[in-house]
């Protein structure tokens, strides 16, 4: 298992190496020269031209990947070309925000939507099952700033119990943050209840169907425990990989929920460097998007090894 | 023993109806399916027609502003005064020219790439495979926003970036299929003809991987629409005056709030909604069908 | 480092008279008084700084840092005397000395202020008098120049001599009621009273502000009770705030405008002065002011000279004539239409006005593309340099555009920056039209040196006439600025220019 | 009913009517099924795949399909009806009186769980505490010979072989002590030695524990060895029962006449006639069937078939059978002319045909160097039949894809008339049509979105290099000779049964003369019916283009009766090769004695079975010396572990690699065995 995570973790890396050439390389598709965004339409030329050589931007492309790259492995993000601060101090907070309402968003949707799953392959072809499986197809399927003004709409304004903006006031305790979180959180639980709840249905029937299944059940074992024991442990599995692929978006994607909310996350963060030509800022924001992403994967291997003999065991037989 | 009677061939055959239509009558069988077809088919009469069929002038300013659902404005009107009912029957056409391109655009390079590294494996595979790793861990959205920044918001240019965006997810999902395909005996039968590699991928396994490649489409053309939609809503859309769904929602949803004019934005939603419902629907009947 | 300044200090702040205020849309790059130009900026420092004067809503000017000023015979030279012991939230004493120091700065290359006065005032030309006066030598007479050192030249607010660049958020060093103690960028700014003020204690104890991107997140939290005061609201984008017995709408008529320039010096159909006047004949203005802003705007006259300036009213107001409008199109050989493209940013109402323009101008045949762009996109690239002077950014190049403006106390900025020709003193900077018209030039000047309003007035008519022949330019309204509160929000007085004064307001 | 004779049996069938709701429409799988187990009887049940077995077997175990129902009929286990029981009841019976085994043992267990926590479940369900469970569970691995259950218990399902996990099954269905006990080809997909060794370990356990079995398999050598009574079933229908040696020896319906004879058996070879075979096959499921459901398929059959159902008619001693004619069904006319293939005389003293020199491939497999060969040499010459045998994984399959070039040797070379022949991927198209091949499984081997048509067009196209006019005029001429009829040309291989399609799997390799024919198990996933079809086809084919053939296969008989000269493989290397008679009779290599003797025949007797010792090691790390030595029943000793004995000849075209003379050898074998049952059956 050891060297099975060993190897994840390599690959994980040479990802990362190569998000990192992703990025780098689409932030130069950004057009504009940086000193003149940066400087205004007043700034001299020769200014200009000072500016861009003090931030190293005249040398060759690979040069300044490079140097940003290196930087950035030593924990130095650089600064941000546009509020001309480093970087980090304005990426942790948001990232702490992001992972606050990932975290929040989590807690909800993946009991909801693997309870939902297995609830609806247990009763498979019933109503129940069709109930649950379109309701899911349909709450993914609405984008997320529908739901979310619906929400809005709801909650915050017809009835006034919940904060129509993510941000809890500076200093308040853990509960509020959670009551201001929700909101965002319900919504996100309605774009990725589908999915999630649609893996676990699967998982779940594949498990009911296999042979084990039938072997345990000629045991005499009564059935809650047969699913427990039984079906739920191998049919989950599945299901943690998916939930880690949607870490990413929970973390980075979630632009237009942060919008709609005005929650200072990442996602907002990295739009506004996009739109901004705030070069510095989005490519360290991506990669460390990318890097809680990969992190992620890695937690559910971790556990994925562990809940599999498997690959717990690969090579050792 | 010449006197053997050799009993001849002749048994109850098993020819069942040609496999094509068989499936195709098996999908009419699905509700899910025909439901989903039905909305579906309805919005992409929509998008030809829309305009034509649209009772007002979609882009029709008029003094008449806000005014709620009646008779005359079956879906009120906006902060224009132009008629929500004629915009969300000529808003279908942006969606669903720029979706289906970009799916398209996915499938057929995906499913080349797809076909090339789960045959050829090796280092083309590897290197494809390492980047779609690294696309996935970037937000979709992300990359979207800042290559349409970067490039502009053309149509051209949003087909263009979901479709590469979208490109390595089919290319996965092929490469599994073909990786399937290329362990079963009909593949060294072909090399031991003397078949060339272009061959093999291209006339032997893909028709083998068409099964997961129409859900495939299908499922993006769903997520096409919803990051479209994503974007447009963000303001990278297409230009005003032409209708647009996502973008009259960014436009008005915060006309909600007053608790009143929410017709500008409800139909818009219903609309977004019904289409990708309905595309996910028929995905779901395909593949309940192509996967029996 | 800001955040974790940001998150202490805010710790401390949860009591009620604290006020909070949504500022949209956030400030764009750095807090620089010197060189921030946009909305977001000049809110966040307006809160803590302080101008020699103060405009008002109703013109008249009020005494701030300086308390008396006076000018020359022939107002070349402006001489103010500023308010004793002032203290910078430093501890340090107010003198000339800063009050010099900032306004060089002003008048320096680099300096965004130059738009304003870069054409009247060289670094020379600040002297200070003595401790407590200061001396201003114009290199030509301006009858209002006091309304240049307001909080309308809003880089104007006065630092410390020992001021560095770049340390404006970190450590407050300015001389208002309020004292910048945090700032994160994109997210929030909090301010603490300022014990020690010139003026005494102010109400609140502080204010926190909030940064949104976007207008219906402000709305909903002002209904939601999340924030107390939103620094600009409109109608197009904040309808909701509108007609609801919980919101108070403050109201600041001034000169705030949209100009629709057109390129007069390519060579396309707008070449021609009657195609202009033709275009801007198809807009019926006074539907436009009640479809989008419930009538709360003046209707403009395709020149500066706002109603509430007061100036050249005699002239009659242009109104929608498509028969005329027509003719004119027939005269200039274009009675079949053209196509065009109208490129302009999603600001405000802006995109509804565009589209109201292609609808317009469909009546006369001309077939109109727009280009809507994000306000980034529409003013990036440069402003200055070749091809034309203007550098290549859209909002001074594209054939035909509309750009948002600020309201100023007096119509100077608008007649020298964006509609004299182009000179090295600074004028025609922002000139989209690329207007250029000597007899124009000239009627601006006397205009500036005009000391008597009967003698503005009278330039003032002139170059309106000039303006409605060559319609280098449309204005088509001038729209109150206006900011939304709950109702506990007390004493709040909306400022045309979007200064955000609150040293006298207060929380019921 | 004999037996029904014995007071409360284990298990009663009576008019069983099973169906299987396929897309609305209730499809009928068993029509009437009635037999009964008596306690401690073991009661067989064959038929042809697709025929009912599990279904009866799922149906008894109240298990059905989701889309499967018990439409009438009844069941009972010992005394009582299982249909009429509520849940609770229903798993009580299971959790105590009813146990079930079924074909793949590695899908039977919970990969995510121990072993040991398995088999404890058994007991804990009888609420036995935890750790007593876990002793039982020790017990239980003993009582089904597993040598350590400590290490056993404690480990995960995918770490234990094949063997061991289907023991490991066993246990757990024996650990209750069931009343019956019901074992759905249990041994199927399992080595013959393996398999063997399942067979021996469940005729002890079911003698001492005297637990009723009711046996499905599909393979009469099984049933003989293991059921005292057997019931034939065919679509659904019981269509004759009685004792195993009744049975067999004096069956009373044409169909099961017809399968006894399809199998090679005895020493039945190609040149002493072709086998009988039974045309068409199996009624899909809900097909209707008014009269004898064999009828269509039937030789005998007379217009009475196909309308009047047959009634059971007794033949004494509890045997009966469906059959409208059953006196006359063992003069059941043969399908195939019994007309003696002339055996080829093949020339080996010229040039061989393909030569393989010292091949040896090593797979890396996680970590570990797998040497799949490990220096293989032979030769085959034109026209004649080389078997290879030898159990799973031995290497079978990577030499004939050597030998193809498919896979690339790591070391040795292929030889075709004497020249070196590189991989696949650098040979001439003229190389290419040389060697062919027909897989194991007919249904991965054709693409499945290809017309049959198209397919062979287009290997005529490749190695006929024929095309238009006369690829049509020979794709019917290849149709013909491999006896596909026409309209089959039109279909997609889905819509063929699994005899139809390996014939157009052949008729695949045949489009362009090739010499030689690489066979791997061509057979073992076919019936035994469409076995021999395809086996005659073969054989014809051979005699008419001279092909030589690589024969791989598990089943000895198969390989016995289609080879001239047979190679026997072990861990990548040749133990012996030798032709088929001598192979056969002996002396033999000690593991091809034991192969031998794992084989269960219909004859019944047989060898006394000679049980290997251990598993078979894994090619990873092959044992030092001999590689057998570590399961050799005749192992002399140190010798053995240390020295890897040479290849030599030790009779003319006889070559094995064993350090004891062939003469000791010899003797040995005369002692072990007394009567050879081969001789006697030729
Ligand atoms: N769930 C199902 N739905 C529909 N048809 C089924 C189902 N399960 C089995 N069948 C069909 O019912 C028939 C009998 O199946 P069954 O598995 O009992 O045969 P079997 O004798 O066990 O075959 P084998 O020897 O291959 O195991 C076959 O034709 C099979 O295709
Ligand atoms: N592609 C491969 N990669 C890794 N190992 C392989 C590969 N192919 C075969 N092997 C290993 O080589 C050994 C021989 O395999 P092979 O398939 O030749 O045996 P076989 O005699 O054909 O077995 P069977 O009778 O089950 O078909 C086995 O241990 C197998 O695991
Ligand atoms: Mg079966
Ligand atoms: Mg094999």
């Amino acid at each position: 298992m050891a060297r099975f995570l060993l190897k994840r973790f390599a690959l994980a890396i040479i990802t990362l190496f190569m998000v990192s050439v992703i990025v780098f390389m689409v932030a130069q598709l950004l057009p504009g020269n940086i000193g003149r965004n940066v400087l205004g339409g007043f700034a001299t030329q020769q200014s200009v031209n000072e500016y861009n050589h003090a931030l190293g931007v005249d040398r060759p492309v690979y040069v300044q990947y490079a140097s940003w790259i290196s930087k950035f492995v030593q924990g130095n993000l650089g600064s941000s070309l546009e509020y001309k601060v480093p970087l980090w101090p304005l990426l942790r907070p948001s990232l702490v925000n992001s992972l606050e309402l990932a975290a929040v968003a989590f807690v909800l949707v993946v009991p909801l939507s693997i309870l939902g799953g297995v609830l609806a392959a247990l009763r498979r072809g019933r109503v129940a099952d069709r109930v649950i499986t379109l309701t899911g197809l349909s709450l993914t399927a609405v984008p997320e700033f529908v739901s979310a003004i619906i929400l809005i709409l709801v909650f915050g304004l017809l009835f006034k119990v919940l904060p129509v903006n993510a941000n809890a006031p500076p200093g308040s305790g853990f509960f509020t943050h959670i009551r201001y979180l929700l909101l965002p959180a319900m919504a996100l639980t309605m774009v990725l209840f589908g999915y999630i709840a649609r893996m676990a249905r699967a998982g779940t029937i594949e498990a009911l169907d296999a042979d084990y299944t039938r072997t345990a059940f000629l045991k005499g074992i009564p059935t809650r425990t047969v699913i427990w024991r039984h079906v739920l442990r191998n049919s989950l599995l599945p299901t943690i990989a998916v939930i880690a692929t949607q870490m990413g978006y929970l973390i980075g994607g979630l632009v237009v929920i942060e919008k709609v909310f005005n929650y200072n996350g990442i996602g907002q963060r990295i739009y506004t460097a996009a739109s901004n030509k705030d070069f510095t800022m989005l490519e360290s924001g991506v990669l460390v998007i990318a890097i809680v992403y990969l992190t992620a994967m890695l937690i559910a291997d971790i556990l994925y090894s562990v809940l599999n003999p498997r690959i717990r065991h690969a090579g050792a037989q | 023993m010449s006197s053997a009677i050799v009993l001849p061939d002749v048994v109850p055959t098993r020819v069942r109806p040609h496999a094509r239509r068989e499936t195709l009558r098996l999908l009419l069988r699905s509700k899910t399916f025909v439901v989903g077809s039905a909305i579906f088919s309805w919005w992409v009469f929509c998008a030809f027609f829309g305009f034509a069929i649209a009772p007002h002038d979609p882009t029709g300013i008029t003094p008449s502003t806000l005014v709620g659902p009646s008779w005359h404005h079956l879906f009120g009107t906006d902060t224009l005064g132009e008629d929500v009912f004629s915009r969300v029957l000529a808003g279908a056409r942006s969606i669903l020219t720029i979706a289906p391109l970009a799916t398209a655009l996915a499938i057929v390079a995906g499913t080349t790439l797809g076909l090339l590294t789960g045959y050829m494996r090796g280092a083309v595979d590897d290197i494809v495979s390492r980047m779609t790793e690294a696309l996935l861990a970037i937000p979709l959205i992300v990359l979207a926003i800042t290559i349409v920044v970067a490039i502009g918001h053309s149509t051209a240019a949003i087909v263009i970036v979901v479709g590469v965006l979208f490109t390595p997810l089919v290319a996965r999902t092929v490469r599994a299929a073909v990786l399937a395909e290329r362990e079963l005996d009909y593949v060294p039968a072909a090399r031991l003809r003397g078949e060339r590699a272009p061959y093999i991928m291209f006339v032997e396994i893909l028709p083998n991987v068409t099964g997961p490649i129409i859900v495939e489409a299908t499922v993006r053309l769903g997520y096409a629409v919803f990051t479209i939609a994503g974007l447009s809503f963000l303001g990278l859309g297409v230009q005003p005056p032409t209708p647009d769904w996502a973008a009259d929602i960014s436009n008005n949803y915060n006309l909600l709030e007053s608790g009143t004019y929410w017709w500008t934005v409800l139909f818009g939603a219903l609309a977004i909604a019904s289409l990708v419902i309905a595309i996910n629907l028929i995905a779901d009947g395909i593949t309940q069908v192509l996967e029996r | 480092e800001p955040a974790a300044a940001f998150g202490a200090t805010a710790r401390a702040a949860a009591s009620s008279s604290r006020l909070r205020l949504a500022i949209i849309p956030p400030p764009t790059g750095a807090i620089e008084p010197l060189t921030f130009e946009d909305q977001g900026g000049l809110e966040t420092g307006g809160i803590c700084g302080e101008f020699l004067t103060r405009a008002t809503p109703s013109k008249t000017l009020l005494p701030e840092l300086a308390v008396s000023w006076k000018p020359n015979a022939n107002a070349t030279v402006w001489t103010f005397k500023l308010r004793p012991n002032v203290k910078f939230h430093t501890g340090q004493a107010m003198t000339s000395a800063d009050v010099v120091a900032t306004w060089k700065a002003l008048a320096s290359p680099g300096s965004q202020a130059l738009s304003a006065i870069g054409s009247y005032l060289a670094p020379a030309g600040v002297v200070a008098v003595d401790d407590l006066t200061v001396a201003f030598h114009l290199n030509s007479s301006v009858s209002n120049f006091p309304y240049l050192t307001s909080s309308d030249t809003y880089q104007a607010i006065i630092l410390p001599a020992n001021y560095k660049m770049g340390t404006f958020t970190s450590t407050p060093q300015t001389t208002g009621a309020f004292m910048i103690t945090a700032y994160n960028p994109g997210v929030g700014a909090t301010y603490q009273r300022f014990p020690g003020w010139w003026g005494g204690t102010a109400p609140l104890a502080g204010v926190d502000v909030t940064y949104y991107s976007a207008a219906a997140a402000a709305d909903a939290a002002l209904l939601g009770g999340q924030v107390d005061l939103i620094g600009q609201i409109q109608l197009a984008t904040d309808r909701s705030l509108f007609n609801n017995s919980n919101v108070q709408i403050f109201k600041a008529r001034g000169a705030t405008h949209r100009e629709m320039c057109m390129r007069v010096d390519v060579n396309n159909p707008l070449h021609d002065y009657r195609v202009r006047q033709a275009i801007a004949l198809t807009l019926d203005r006074p539907a436009i002011i009640k479809q989008l802003f419930n009538n709360l705007a003046d209707i403009g006259n395709d020149s500066p000279f706002a109603p509430v300036y007061g100036l050249a009213r005699s002239v009659p107001q242009r109104k929608k004539n498509i028969p005329k409008a027509k003719q004119l199109m027939a005269a200039a050989g274009h009675a079949k239409g053209f196509a065009i493209t109208l490129t302009t940013e999603t600001t405000g109402e802006i995109p509804e006005l565009a589209q109201i323009v292609k609808q317009s101008v469909k009546a006369i045949g001309i077939n109109m593309t727009l280009a809507i762009e994000s306000a980034t996109a529409y003013f990036a690239g440069t402003s200055t340099g070749p091809p034309k002077g203007w550098g290549n950014t859209p909002w001074l190049n594209a054939d035909l555009n509309i750009t948002d403006w600020g309201s100023r106390p007096v119509p100077n900025v608008f007649l020298v920056a964006a509609l004299s020709t182009l000179s090295k003193s600074g004028a025609g900077v922002w000139n989209a039209a690329h207007y250029s018209n000597p007899k124009f030039n000239s009627d601006v000047k006397s205009f500036l040196a005009a000391a008597s309003f009967k003698d503005q007035n009278k330039y003032a008519i002139a170059m309106q006439q000039l303006l409605l022949h060559d319609t280098p330019v449309v204005f088509p309204y001038f729209y109150y600025y206006l900011a939304a509160g709950s109702k506990s929000v007390k004493g709040y007085v909306a400022d045309p220019l979007g200064q955000i004064y609150l040293s006298k307001t207060s929380l019921a | 009913m004999s037996a029904a004779a014995t007071p409360a049996p284990a298990l009663e069938l009576e008019e069983l009517d099973v169906a299987y709701a396929v897309r609305g429409v209730e499809r009928e799988v068993l029509r009437g099924v009635s037999f009964s187990v008596g306690a401690g009887e073991a009661y067989g049940l064959v038929g042809e795949s697709g025929c009912g077995k599990s279904t009866t077997a799922l149906a008894v175990v109240r298990y059905l399909p989701r889309n499967g129902r018990v439409r009438g009929g009844s069941i009972r286990v010992a005394g009582t009806d299982v249909l009429a029981l509520s849940r609770e009841q229903l798993r009580r019976l299971r959790a105590d009186r009813l146990s079930m085994v079924y074909q793949n043992p590695a899908d039977a267990l919970n990969p995510a769980m121990k072993v040991g926590q398995q088999v404890a479940e058994v007991f804990r369900v009888h609420g036995v505490p935890r750790n007593e469970a876990l002793d039982r569970s020790r017990d239980a691995l003993v009582r089904v010979q597993i040598a350590d259950p400590g290490q056993v218990l404690s480990r995960y399902p995918h770490q234990l072989s094949g063997g061991m996990q289907q023991r490991v099954v066993i246990a757990m269905a024996l650990a209750k002590d069931p009343a019956l006990l019901i074992l759905d080809e249990p041994t199927t997909g399992l080595d013959a030695t393996v398999e063997a060794e399942v067979l021996d370990l469940i005729a002890a356990l079911q003698a001492d524990f005297n637990t009723a079995v009711l046996f499905i398999s599909h393979n009469l050598g099984v049933i003989r060895k293991m059921c005292e009574r057997v019931g034939v079933l065919y679509a659904g229908t019981l269509v004759e029962e009685g004792p195993v040696a009744n049975i067999l020896e004096d069956p009373r319906h044409p169909y099961t006449v017809g399968l006894i004879r399809c199998i090679p058996r005895g020493g039945a070879r190609k040149d002493h006639g072709r086998l009988d075979s039974i045309p068409g096959f199996l009624p899909s499921i809900g097909e209707d069937l008014p009269g004898c459901v064999f009828a269509a398929r039937c030789a005998l059959a007379q217009p009475i078939c196909t309308t009047e159902e047959p009634a059971a008619h007794v033949a004494g001693n509890g045997h009966f059978s469906r059959c409208h004619f059953h006196e006359q069904a063992r003069e059941l006319p043969r399908t195939v002319a019994v007309e003696l293939g002339r055996p080829l005389e093949i020339e080996r003293s010229g040039d061989p045909l393909i030569r393989i020199d010292d091949v040896a491939r090593v797979f890396r497999q996680h970590g570990a160097d797998v040497h799949a060969l490990a220096g293989v040499s032979a030769a085959i010459w034109p026209g004649e039949t080389l078997g290879l045998v030898g159990e799973s994984g031995s290497g079978k399959t990577t030499l004939a894809r050597t030998l193809l070039g498919i896979v690339a040797p790591t070391r040795g070379t292929v030889e075709l008339d004497g020249r070196v022949l590189p991989v696949l991927s650098r040979r001439g198209q003229e190389d290419v049509r040389q060697l062919q091949i027909v897989f194991q499984n007919p249904d991965s081997a054709l693409n499945r979105r290809h017309q049959v048509r198209r397919i062979l067009r287009r290997a005529l196209h490749k190695l006929g290099d024929l095309t238009g006019e006369r690829a049509d005029q020979r794709l019917l001429e290849l149709a013909e000779e491999v006896r596909l009829a026409e309209r089959y040309l039109s279909v997609r291989p889905a819509q063929l049964s699994g005899g139809l399609k390996q014939r157009v799997a052949i008729a695949r390799a045949f489009a362009g003369n090739p010499r030689l024919v690489v066979c791997d198990e061509p057979t073992s996933a076919l019936d035994v019916s469409v076995q021999a079809a395809i086996l005659n086809l073969l054989v014809e084919l051979q005699v008419k283009e001279r092909v030589a053939y690589l024969f791989i296969s598990h089943d000895l008989g198969v390989v016995r009766y289609i080879s001239d000269r047979i190679a026997v493989l072990y861990l990548g290397r040749l133990m012996e090769v030798g032709s088929a008679e001598v192979v056969f009779s002996g002396p033999h290599h000690p593991y091809t004695e034991a192969l031998l003797s794992a084989v269960p025949t219909i004859d019944g007797g047989g060898r006394q079975r000679i049980k290997l010792a251990g598993e078979i090691p894994s090619a990873a790390e092959p044992p030092s010396g001999c590689v057998f030595h570590t399961r050799c029943h005749r192992k002399l000793g140190a010798i053995c572990e240390q020295q890897e004995p040479p290849l030599v000849e030790v009779g003319e075209g006889h070559v094995m690699s064993c350090h004891i003379p062939i003469e000791e050898l010899r003797r040995l074998q005369r002692e072990a065995r007394p009567a050879p049952a081969e001789e006697a059956a030729v």
